[in-house]
């Protein structure tokens, strides 16, 4: 499989993203997987930022940014305008992270999904508002600290659970909706392609680790990626017309400490708090059927 | 540099005129008799400065000095040393 | 110069029945009820969208100063006790 | 071909000849009907276009932006809440230079809610970098939709064609349709400089680092100015084409007027009967309307005010702690004109409010007896408010 991936690179070196950032590395395997003939939609957000600082971009492919929260619906007018100009064989993507997603950009993706635009919408979830110097998203897992969810005397890191954004796509009747790591490259490819090949609203949600926001060395990066897959805290499957399937099944699922004890974000937390998380983790696995 | 009406930006992947080498304080060393040419420094590189080969090249006029080229390779071929400063 | 007396912001009216006026004319059917037939379910209570059925011992009274002749507590009635008649 | 058409009619219309390709909008009133017949006109085949019927105006206008960026020609509309939850796009747009044309059925803002007519919607997002056409009647809300998509499209701006809530959008008046050859003759085919196509990768909307963030702006500031041009240019070609006259502003017996009555919209066919009347009685009175707010048109009404005495403006709108935006637009022109008519600000009309031929009496009556006595003691009044509810002395 891995011959099979583009020599080409579509997303430049020299952007500003901070060393060893999971969303750059998302956006660069997605743009492999999907080729040059694709027009990006790129909500405010990291990717945006880092990418394209005037007179400059790392874009070697269409691309455009409004604002923080219409990503959805700018790749909606570009693909209503492809259809319009009857040019077939260009794919719509657009691109946000988790709070640009789950937050403020909920309501247009909703609306893009609705009316069934043929587009691929790519979440890189780094858990937080990044840009913005790690802030605390509705994605932000229980327990994680950030400058929003300090650990304090009466408080302790985020109190809510992650909120699940694949299930509310997919809710939608969205033909194919899919969760992807940077920590394996070929099945977030794979996803993609088959995401490319799917007509009408598809959604790939990446996991995709920030070590200045999760508070661990650069290095780490694919290594605490990885950990979240084969400790059951990041579930990789895809839905297809609404069926679910596990891609990746670790064959011995590791305590979630190891997972979580890699990050500063969650250093503050105590036995019964890990408990509970792992209690979470067990039952949701359970539930899609991982081991 | 004539600036285009609504900051249209219309040299695709021209961050390439900014090298960012001066952020690091470890650079990537690669043993080409250890690696095995597998592709995975490659793979997760993410500022796309490692190019294919056995051993692989390492562009060090963008390498950022992250470290997961080295922490990832299975055959332990590639080590960070500290950046010598001239 | 009177000083200002404006109504207390945010403009804000306080509920009152018929507080909009008096909606009786909007119908050109009205409900009639067959207290025979009634067996005190109160479904057409229950259904009224403008709370113009309220319930008494001999059971459901029809408010006709309220009653836009929507027809529902008709439609809905199981025991078919309602029937919307010409004004 | 005459019809009667309502405003909303005339906007779609106007839409349709020119052959919009992407239409992304929300329903909200008193612009409803604008949609309704769009999606009619596309239903039935007699529109080849998309129509994005969108979760929100932010979305409408989003959705805008992405379509012509991509090279196509695009259409929306909307009205008072609709525009301000799109206001951060209309910057966008602009920002971009994005030839996007929307129709404003302009209505009042809320709180409390008012779906009747005024400027508030219009007039609160003035500085947003769009060109603002305030249309008098629906003859000349389909022309002026026509006509703002050859400025914006030469120019690299979006155009706002605004019209009355309720007074144009929903009241049907004889419309004269210009045939689609003819159309097609005057509105060359849609072209965008640097489209987002593969095969010529650009990217839009990067980050405008300080050091040339300003100089954008200054571009837009000058594109604007320039559509006072073009828009004069625009009209000269319209003329030459449907016979129909169009500029910057009305002038409306002003010439030699000693009182000048100075609105935008439908008020200024009220103002002209009023006008009429004074002038059968042998009294100087005229009417300059303004039909381009922005770009503001200084050099065009320090000629048409500046022999006059006394000005009344007549404006469906105020800025809450200052005046209305067409008073203070218009004294800031005479800022630096030594001789400069005396001024008074009337607002009127808000909330669907009429303005009687009473109201435009009074108003002319005090600019009269301002230029009796050389000067203005209150310079912004309001016409038919009801002072008892309000419950002081205006």
């Amino acid at each position: 499989m891995r011959e099979e991936l583009v020599e080409e690179e579509l997303f430049a070196p020299g952007h500003r993203a901070c060393a060893g950032c999971g969303a750059t590395l998302a956006v660069r395997l997605a743009l492999k997987a999907l080729g040059k003939n694709v027009i990006v939609a790129n909500a405010t957000g990291c990717v945006e930022v880092i990418s394209t600082p005037y007179p400059e971009t790392a874009w070697r492919v269409p691309w455009i940014h409004a604002a923080f929260e219409n990503a959805a619906a700018v790749a909606s007018g570009v693909e209503a305008a492809l259809k319009s100009l009857g040019r077939r064989g260009v794919k719509v993507v657009a691109i946000a992270g988790d709070g640009g997603t789950a937050d403020i950009g909920l309501q247009a993706l909703s609306g893009a999904v609705e009316r069934g635009h043929d587009f691929i919408y790519i979440c890189y979830d780094n858990e937080a508002y990044m840009n913005t110097g790690i802030q605390r998203s509705s994605a932000t897992p229980f327990g994680a600290w950030t400058t929003t969810t300090p650990v304090g005397r009466v408080k302790r890191g985020k109190d809510r659970p992650k909120k699940d954004v694949p299930a509310i796509i997919a809710a939608h009747g969205a033909p194919y909706v899919a969760t992807a790591s940077v920590a394996y490259p070929i099945d977030l490819i794979k996803k993609l392609r088959k995401a490319a090949a799917t007509e009408g609203p598809t959604y790939i949600h990446i996991h995709c680790p920030c070590p200045p926001g999760w508070r661990f060395d650069s290095d780490k990066m694919i290594e605490v990626a990885r950990l979240a897959v084969l400790s059951g805290a990041w579930i990789l499957y895809e839905i297809k017309n609404g069926r679910l399937n596990v891609t990746i099944k670790p064959p011995k699922r590791r305590p979630v400490s190891d997972y979580l004890k890699m990050q500063g974000r969650f250093k503050h937390l105590t036995d019964a708090e890990i408990a509970e998380i792992q209690r979470t983790v067990d039952e949701r696995c359970r539930h899609l059927g991982v081991g | 540099m004539k600036l285009t009406p609504g900051a249209v930006i219309t040299e695709p992947g021209s961050t390439t005129r900014y090298q960012t080498n001066g952020w690091r304080t470890f650079r990537p060393a690669v043993d080409s008799g250890k690696c095995t040419g597998c592709g995975l420094c490659w793979l997760y590189c993410p500022d796309a400065v490692i190019s294919r080969g056995k051993p692989p090249g390492v562009d060090y006029r963008y390498c950022k000095g992250c470290g997961i080229c080295a922490n990832e390779c299975p055959a332990k071929a590639i080590t960070m040393v500290p950046e010598e400063r001239g | 110069m009177k000083s200002w007396r404006g109504p207390p912001v945010p403009v804000a009216a306080r509920p009152s029945v018929g507080s909009s006026g008096r909606t009786s004319s909007w119908r050109i059917q009205k409900p009639v009820v067959n207290l025979k037939r009634c067996t005190r379910c109160r479904m057409c209570w229950i259904f009224c969208p403008d709370v113009a059925i309220s319930f008494t011992k001999r059971g459901p009274a029809i408010n006709h100063d309220y009653c836009k002749g929507c027809g529902i507590c008709a439609n809905e009635c199981p025991a078919k006790a309602i029937t919307m008649e010409a004004l | 071909m005459k019809q009667a058409l309502t405003g909303n009619e005339a906007a779609a219309i106007a839409a349709k000849l020119a052959r919009v390709k992407v239409i992304s909008a929300y329903p909200i009133t008193p612009q409803t009907a604008v949609v309704e017949r769009l999606a009619e006109f596309v239903a039935n085949g007699e529109l080849d276009a998309e129509f994005i019927k969108v979760e929100s105006e932010h979305s409408a206008l989003s959705a805008c932006i992405g379509a012509a960026a991509t090279g196509t020609r695009t259409f929306t509309a909307t009205s008072s809440q609709g525009l301000m939850l799109m206001s951060e796009m209309l910057f966008v747009a602009s920002g971009l230079r994005l030839p996007i044309v929307m129709a404003n059925a302009n209505r009042s803002l809320s709180a409390p809610l008012s779906i009747w007519c005024d400027q508030q919607d219009s007039m609160a997002v003035r500085d947003s970098g769009w060109v603002q056409l305030y249309c008098e009647n629906n003859q000349e809300v389909l022309d002026s939709v026509l006509q703002a998509y050859r400025v914006a499209e030469e120019l690299l701006l979006p155009v706002m064609v605004c019209f009355d809530g309720f007074i144009l959008s929903h009241t049907a008046e004889p419309v004269d349709i210009p045939g689609q050859a003819e159309v097609d003759e005057f509105l060359p085919p849609y072209k965008l400089p640097n489209p987002l196509d593969p095969c010529r990768p650009v990217t839009m909307g990067p980050v405008g680092v300080p050091e040339c963030y300003e100089e954008f702006r200054c571009m837009l500031q000058e594109a604007t100015r320039a559509s006072k041009e073009k828009l004069i240019e625009v009209g000269r070609a319209f003329w030459k084409h449907f016979r129909r006259r169009y500029g910057l502003i009305e002038r409306y017996r002003s010439n030699d007027a000693d009182v000048l009555l100075l609105t935008m919209g439908s008020l200024g066919s009220s103002a002209k009967d009023i006008v009429d009347s004074y002038r059968k009685r042998g009294e100087k009175v005229g009417l300059v309307r303004v039909r381009s707010f922005r770009p503001f048109p200084v050099k065009e009404l320090i000629d048409a005010l500046g022999s006059a005495k006394a000005v009344s403006v007549l404006e469906k709108d105020v800025s809450p702690g200052s005046a209305g935006a067409l008073f203070l637009d218009t004294a800031a022109a005479f800022i630096n004109v030594k001789r400069a008519p005396l001024m008074l600000d009337f607002i009127c009309g808000l909330g669907g409010r009429d303005v009687s031929s009473l109201h435009i009496r009074e108003a002319v009556r005090a600019a009269t007896r301002a230029a009796e006595i050389g000067e203005v003691r209150k310079a912004v009044r309001w016409l038919g408010l009801r002072e008892k509810l309000v419950g002081l002395r205006i």
